[in-house]
């Protein structure tokens, strides 16, 4: 009995603290500053008054507690055996559905955006199929020779995907309710968990020391820049280019990537 | 003197086969019933052939009186019987000679032709006097192969009897269960 | 004494329904005496107990006794819920003639006698009164006893193996032709009285004739056994997959049950064609379902037959299961034991059997439907037939014992 | 407990549909309560007998003449799969209005289903089977004679397959018990067909079989009973099937070609479930989608995916029992339902899920991708699940709101049972055992967490926070506002090839006999031929028989 208490408690302060849900909210807010100073969008200020949360904001929030608590991020009370791949790809993935099922006039284009979930699937999942391991720290230590492709391949193709994923791109939602701008708390809760991720698959575990967190912060913040980067570039194309480079290249590559990962299995048996 | 016999039973056959009357039919049968007991008492049953003989003759006996009046023999358009009765002599000629041995050639020439004449009449007519002839006919020859002793030919005698004795069957038209 | 006893008592109880017609209870009351002590005959008649009172040897084999019981045990359902316009004493008079028949045929020594009493069944059918023409009438069974007879005829000859596959020959295709199945259908009349139609040689006479004509062809066919099993194959599958698919198809339901039982018949054939113990004993399963299922089944539908009523309550689609051999029903195992020989013998018969067991499924809810609503004592025929049907489907081995298997 | 109880849970059901048939005079209500009766005293009958000796329990009555005997066992894996196809079709029983014809013919199917389930030699199993899908027929022309059905020749030709594969075991190895065939007597071609039967069976297909058709009927009482007995009576035979093989299929392949079959199963249900134009057309993917994992999961031939798979089917077991309650309206009891189903965490739906693609990863090669679209098609199911919330109904079905608190109830349970899955590992922890090795250390040591080759799922300790932080959460949020009425909505993608596949087979179908050949085909005239009695044709026939036996 003692051995689930201290278990759950060390589980809950993931999920809750760190790098569960306060960790989110402190990184996604500096990230969704910084973007809306880069697309020039009136921020609006913060709500820091308490009321109701809405529903969808609460499932997301808990879908992506559950995500960010398997990330090797350091000093993750979460054991490092305990944490999985899967549940950080598929409690991610689930976030864009939950807003589709709750505020289906928030979500633009679904049908794209679910092509571009699966590719950014494959570049979660597919550096996993060799090594035979979910184990987040496992996959960023892999560095083996015959690996590098995939896993260079996969984080470009991770990289292509984010800014889609983040709803940086300039495709509007089927309605706007919004008369003014307003902070957007949803996305805000999403940078952390798909750049954490980022930084846990595709770079060595950090220590757990000061060094190690600044690196892991560090590495999430520059992927997350570099999201922020992608993203202005598209809305300056515009949206038909965007859409355009999501079906005509993304799509394909995600192909190519596959085929990669599949000549690899082959050679490496 | 069994080659005499099956000679007979081809020629009580045949007349099986080329007759559409009752007169015609019984002397069919009653010859057929003679070279049948015939062929019975050159095999040593001798009491079988007297009750096949028996039995033939009442057969043939009751048929006479039952039927289509007159003999009916080789009737207009019986040409093709006449032309099968003697291919189906020459092909069992040359079964019961050239291709088979077991008991007397007379014997298997015999049985051959007469079930082969008998079972191509049953095909080709319709009157029931004629069908009846011609089972009761088979039914003589299948005393003779039986071989289960005097029953099988006492059976044959009973049966080639009750079969001609059999009225000539009403069709009407009923319907039920 | 037990083999003559169980020829003669039916005979004699038929006798009596024929000859006391005028008084039809006393005619029905002596029948049924006279059939039940007949039926205790039968039973007591073990293949061990021969008996040569009349000079030759009689004796029951234990499939002919199985197959003489169950014939009875249907004569008796028919007779104590008769279908709806049926004359029981009718039904009895026929049904012991032709009980007597049997027994004689399947005690008789040698495969010419029972020729001779087949020859004598035929006749007797014949003489009855039907729809259809006489000489169409008679002409298929006489072609049996011709063929059987020409078989005979063969036997007691030497000669080279055609003569012997000749032999094979005359015995499968008499076979058919007395049964009715392909190739050598009978003329059929929907309207017919069922004693004067082909349906007894299919569905009442037919399974004993075929255990007798299987049982004597051992001795007769001596080098030619392989082809005595591939023709009759041969036959049941094109049996199988012609009735099946006619029994769907054909435009008048009486004709569709009559595919049915030619479609049972494909099984039968087939399992006698395996001649392994597995195959035997399917054949002697579809006998019993024939006996005891399709053919009661058929003549309490053939007032809804006339009244060409159709209807989809819950005990037409179980009857429909029944009559396509679905699980639980006796169908099945008669079916496994079919598919365990041909998996033995030549596993792609197994393969074409299995497929062709799919075919008997849209006849069969064709044919369900025709029972219509019964009620009163055909609906209580009908539960019984099931519920036999149930109990042979889960547990055949009594059935199979009987048969000595 | 003597031997002889073994007979209790197939002769109880047996029993009350004797008895609600008597008393169907009485009036119906009185023969559903009997009908219930039954059914929930079958699966207490399996939980007492299981309870009291808590070992393999065999029973056997003698042969039954066809070559195989009365042979009933009752092991840790019978008893798994009693009370995942009992659960549901008690609650259903219990829940839904029938009619005492009804009642009665889903009693009987339900005590064919524990026949083959207990059953000891895979004969039986066939004939339990068999049984079972013959009157789950009977049921659906019962309920409604025009509404679509499974087709009686589909449902019979996997109970034909296992017969055949069990004969064939005791032609080969001399027995087709399962716990006496030898290891080597599972041949590849044995295996086939035990495959086919059960893909079949169950309607386990990546196209759109009987198993998603029958719950587009306007009613779902015989759907609902024959989904939850069929499906887990297919799943069961490929569970039985590793006994037979000492834990291991014939080849591996073939583990591979049944996790892939499992896949796109899902893929098939996933892609048709998010191009649905109604809410009742998307309900009735999801219980086939969590089919496909489940024969995904048990497939990998490992015990940690032979339990996922076991935690889907449950799943799968609860969601057909509230599917059938759920009104037509929009509301929480229908999107309680949809994440349920979709997988939501920590839902038990979502730690099968989670286990059986961790499971597919580790087990390398080939399984990895299979993963990677496992979890794939999870997401396309979401999506599907998030878009069916706004569709319209799409069916006329009144359920009372008891009924739809049910189904919410049990809508909640899926969801809130994940963080007790390890709980459930180290109960099934012997059934899995006697038909494959556990792993060193076991499936689930501690109760708490269950630990695969590279990860522990902590599902108390993980699960357990989240859900009470979730429930809390969820109740002091707030809820959005309807911002739409049900509308219909295009689907989110075309699946590629799917029109063309559609004409293609709208071609064949439209292929007919030119006029002038038709009379060659002529049915009737065959027929006339054939029994007009022409002597000329049956001498014909003599001859070409002649010809035939002198080959």
């Amino acid at each position: 009995m003692t051995h689930l208490f201290s278990s759950a408690a060390g589980d809950t302060l993931s999920l809750v603290v760190y790098p569960g849900l306060l960790t989110i909210a402190v990184f996604g807010l500096l990230i969704e500053v910084a973007w809306s100073a880069v697309a020039r969008q009136a921020i609006g200020r913060p709500n820091f008054r308490w009321r109701r949360p809405p529903t969808v904001q609460v499932i997301v929030a808990l879908l992506v507690m559950l995500a960010a608590a398997q990330f090797a991020a350091p000093f993750n009370a979460l054991p490092s055996a305990d944490r999985n791949l899967v549940i950080a790809a598929i409690a991610i993935g689930f976030t864009a559905w939950a807003e589709l099922a709750l505020e289906p006039e928030l979500v633009a284009r679904p049908g794209l955006l679910l092509v571009i979930q699966g590719c950014w699937l494959l570049s979660v999942l597919g550096p996993a199929i060799e090594p035979e391991s979910l184990r987040p720290q496992v996959l960023g230590n892999a560095l083996v020779p015959a690996l590098l492709p995939v896993k260079v391949a996969s984080g470009f193709l991770y990289l292509l995907c984010l800014p889609a994923l983040m709803r940086l791109w300039p495709m509007s939602p089927p309605a706007e309710r919004r008369s003014r701008p307003r902070f957007n708390a949803t996305r805000a809760m999403l940078w952390f968990p798909y750049c954490g991720l980022f930084t846990t698959l595709f770079f060595p575990p950090p220590t757990d020391d000061v060094a190690g967190v600044v690196r892991f912060f560090g590495t999430s913040v520059i992927a997350a820049l570099t999201c922020v980067l992608i993203g202005t570039v598209l809305a300056q194309r515009g949206a038909e280019r965007a859409r355009g480079l999501y079906t005509r290249a993304v799509a394909p590559y995600s192909f190519l990537l596959l085929g990669l990962i599949v000549a690899t299995l082959a050679l490496t048996r | 003197m069994s080659e005499v016999a099956a000679f007979v039973a081809w020629l009580g056959a045949a007349v099986i086969v080329l007759a559409d009357s009752r007169r015609g039919l019984a002397a069919g049968l009653a010859i057929l019933a003679a070279a049948a007991g015939a062929i019975a008492w050159s095999q040593g049953e001798q009491g079988g052939a007297i009750v096949l003989l028996a039995g033939g003759v009442l057969g043939s006996a009751l048929r006479f009186t039952i039927g289509p009046d007159g003999w009916g023999l080789m009737q207009p358009g019986s040409t093709p019987r006449l032309l099968f009765t003697v291919i189906v002599a020459l092909v069992a000629l040359w079964v019961a000679l050239a291709a088979t041995s077991g008991g007397s050639a007379g014997f298997r020439f015999a049985v051959l032709t007469v079930v082969v004449l008998l079972v191509g009449r049953l095909l080709e007519a319709a009157e029931p006097a004629v069908m009846l002839t011609a089972i009761a006919g088979v039914a003589l020859v299948l005393g003779i192969v039986s071989g289960g002793g005097i029953v099988s030919y006492a059976v044959a005698a009973l049966v080639t009897a009750g079969v001609s004795a059999m009225p000539m069957p009403a069709t009407p038209r009923t319907r039920g269960t | 004494m037990e083999p003559e006893l169980a020829i003669a008592l039916p005979a004699a109880g038929a006798a009596c329904a024929a000859a006391l017609k005028p008084r039809p209870r006393l005619a029905f009351a002596a029948g049924a005496v006279l059939g039940a002590a007949g039926l205790v005959a039968v039973i007591s008649s073990r293949a061990d107990l021969s008996s040569d009172q009349l000079g030759i040897t009689l004796t029951l084999s234990p499939a002919s006794r199985a197959i003489l019981i169950a014939a009875s045990a249907a004569l008796a359902i028919l007779v104590a819920l008769p279908p709806p316009r049926a004359d029981r004493s009718n039904l009895l008079r026929w049904g012991l003639g032709g009980l007597a028949g049997m027994t004689a045929m399947a005690a008789a020594p040698t495969l010419g006698l029972a020729v001779m009493i087949l020859l004598l069944l035929v006749v007797l059918q014949g003489s009855g009164t039907g729809r259809r023409a006489y000489a169409n009438r008679f002409r298929a069974p006489a072609l049996a006893i011709g063929l059987l007879a020409l078989a005979v005829a063969l036997a007691a000859m030497q000669g080279p193996s055609w003569l012997s596959r000749l032999l094979v020959l005359c015995l499968v295709a008499g076979l058919a032709a007395a049964l009715g199945v392909l190739p050598y259908i009978h003329e059929f009349d929907p309207d017919e009285l069922t004693s004067a139609s082909p349906i007894p040689w299919l569905a009442f006479v037919g399974p004993v004739l075929a255990v007798v004509v299987v049982g004597r062809a051992g001795e007769m066919i001596e080098g030619a056994e392989d082809a005595f099993g591939a023709l009759l194959i041969g036959l049941g599958i094109t049996n199988i997959l012609v009735a099946t698919l006619a029994s769907w198809r054909t435009s008048s339901d009486a004709e569709a049950w009559r595919y049915s039982f030619i479609a049972d018949w494909g099984l039968a054939l087939c399992g006698f064609g395996l001649v392994v113990p597995d195959g035997v004993g399917a054949a002697l399963l579809v006998f019993y379902s024939i006996l005891l299922g399709r053919l009661p089944l058929y003549l309490w539908s053939r007032q809804s037959l006339r009244e060409k009523a159709q209807t989809d309550r819950p005990i037409n689609f179980i009857v429909a299961a029944a009559l396509a051999g679905s699980a639980p029903f006796a169908g099945f195992p008669a079916r496994i034991l079919l598919l365990r020989a041909a998996t033995a013998m030549y596993w792609p018969l197994a393969l074409v059997l299995a497929l062709s067991f799919l075919l008997w499924l849209p006849g069969s809810l064709r044919l369900g439907r025709t029972i219509g609503a019964p009620s009163g004592r055909q609906l209580i025929g009908v539960a019984v037939a099931l519920a036999v049907s149930v109990v042979f489907g889960l547990f055949p081995r009594p059935l199979l014992g009987l048969a000595g298997l | 407990m003597p031997p002889i109880a073994l007979l209790a849970p197939i002769v109880l059901p047996v029993a009350a549909a004797v008895v609600a048939a008597a008393t169907s005079r009485f009036g119906e209500p009185i023969a559903r309560v009997v009908a219930a009766t039954g059914a929930w005293a079958a699966l207490a009958a399996i939980g007492v007998l299981w309870l009291t000796v808590r070992s393999t329990q065999e029973l056997s009555l003698g042969p039954l003449g066809f070559g195989v005997g009365l042979d009933l066992r009752l092991d840790g894996v019978a008893v798994v799969f009693g009370v995942i196809a009992l659960m549901p079709a008690a609650l259903l029983l219990t829940l839904q209005p029938r009619g005492w014809q009804e009642s009665t013919v889903a009693l009987l199917a339900i005590a064919a289903v524990v026949l083959a389930i207990e059953s000891g030699n895979m004969v039986l199993t066939a004939i339990g089977g068999c049984t079972a899908a013959t009157l789950a027929v009977v049921q659906f022309d019962i309920e409604d004679l025009r509404a679509v059905r499974p087709s009686w020749a589909s449902v019979m030709i996997p109970w034909i397959a296992l017969a055949w594969a069990g004969v064939t075991l005791q032609i080969q190895a001399g027995t087709a018990t399962y716990a006496a065939v030898p290891v080597s007597a599972l041949t590849t071609q044995i295996f086939a067909l035990i495959a086919i039967a059960a893909l079949l069976s169950a309607g386990i297909v990546p196209w759109r079989g009987w198993a998603v058709r029958i719950w587009m009927r306007p009613s779902l009482r015989a759907a609902s009973v024959t989904a939850a007995t069929l499906l887990p009576l297919g799943l069961y035979l490929l569970v039985r099937a590793y006994e037979l093989g000492n834990g291991r299929y014939p080849q591996s392949w073939l583990n591979l070609a049944l996790a892939t079959w499992g896949v796109l199963v899902a893929l098939g249900a996933a892609a048709r479930a998010q191009a649905a134009p109604t809410r009742s057309e998307y309900m009735a993917e999801t219980v086939p989608g969590l089919a496909g994992f489940a024969l995904m999961s048990i497939a990998i031939g490992t015990a940690v995916g032979l339990f996922a798979g076991l935690i889907l089917l449950a799943s799968s077991a609860l969601l057909t029992a509230a599917l059938p309650l759920l009104p037509d309206r929009r509301g929480p009891p229908a999107l309680i339902v949809a994440a349920a189903a979709a997988g939501v965490p920590p839902g038990l739906a979502f730690g099968g899920r989670v286990l059986g693609l961790a499971d597919a990863f580790e087990a390398g090669n080939a399984f990895g991708l299979v993963a990677v679209a496992g979890a794939a098609t999870w997401l396309v199911a979401a999506a599907a699940a998030a878009r069916s919330v706004g569709l319209h109904a799409g069916r006329r079905r009144q359920a009372s709101d008891v009924l739809a608190l049910v189904a919410a109830v049990l809508g909640v349970a899926v969801l809130a049972a994940g963080p007790a899955v390890a709980a459930v590992a180290s109960i099934t922890s012997d059934a899995i055992a006697s038909v494959m090795p556990l792993p060193t250390g076991g499936l689930a040591p501690d109760a708490l967490s269950i630990i695969t080759v590279s990860t522990t799922l902590p599902a108390l300790a993980l699960f357990g926070p989240l859900l009470l932080l979730g429930a809390a959460a969820v109740a002091l949020s707030k809820p959005g506002p309807v911002t739409s009425a049900a509308q219909s909505k295009a689907p989110l993608f075309e699946v590629p090839g799917a029109a063309a596949a559609i004409r293609v087979r709208d071609q064949l179908r439209s292929w007919t006999i030119p006029e002038q050949y038709r009379s060659l085909f002529d049915p009737a005239a065959l027929e006339r031929l054939a029994v007009g009695g022409r002597p000329a044709l049956w001498l014909a026939s003599l001859v070409a028989l002649a010809v035939a036996v002198s080959r």
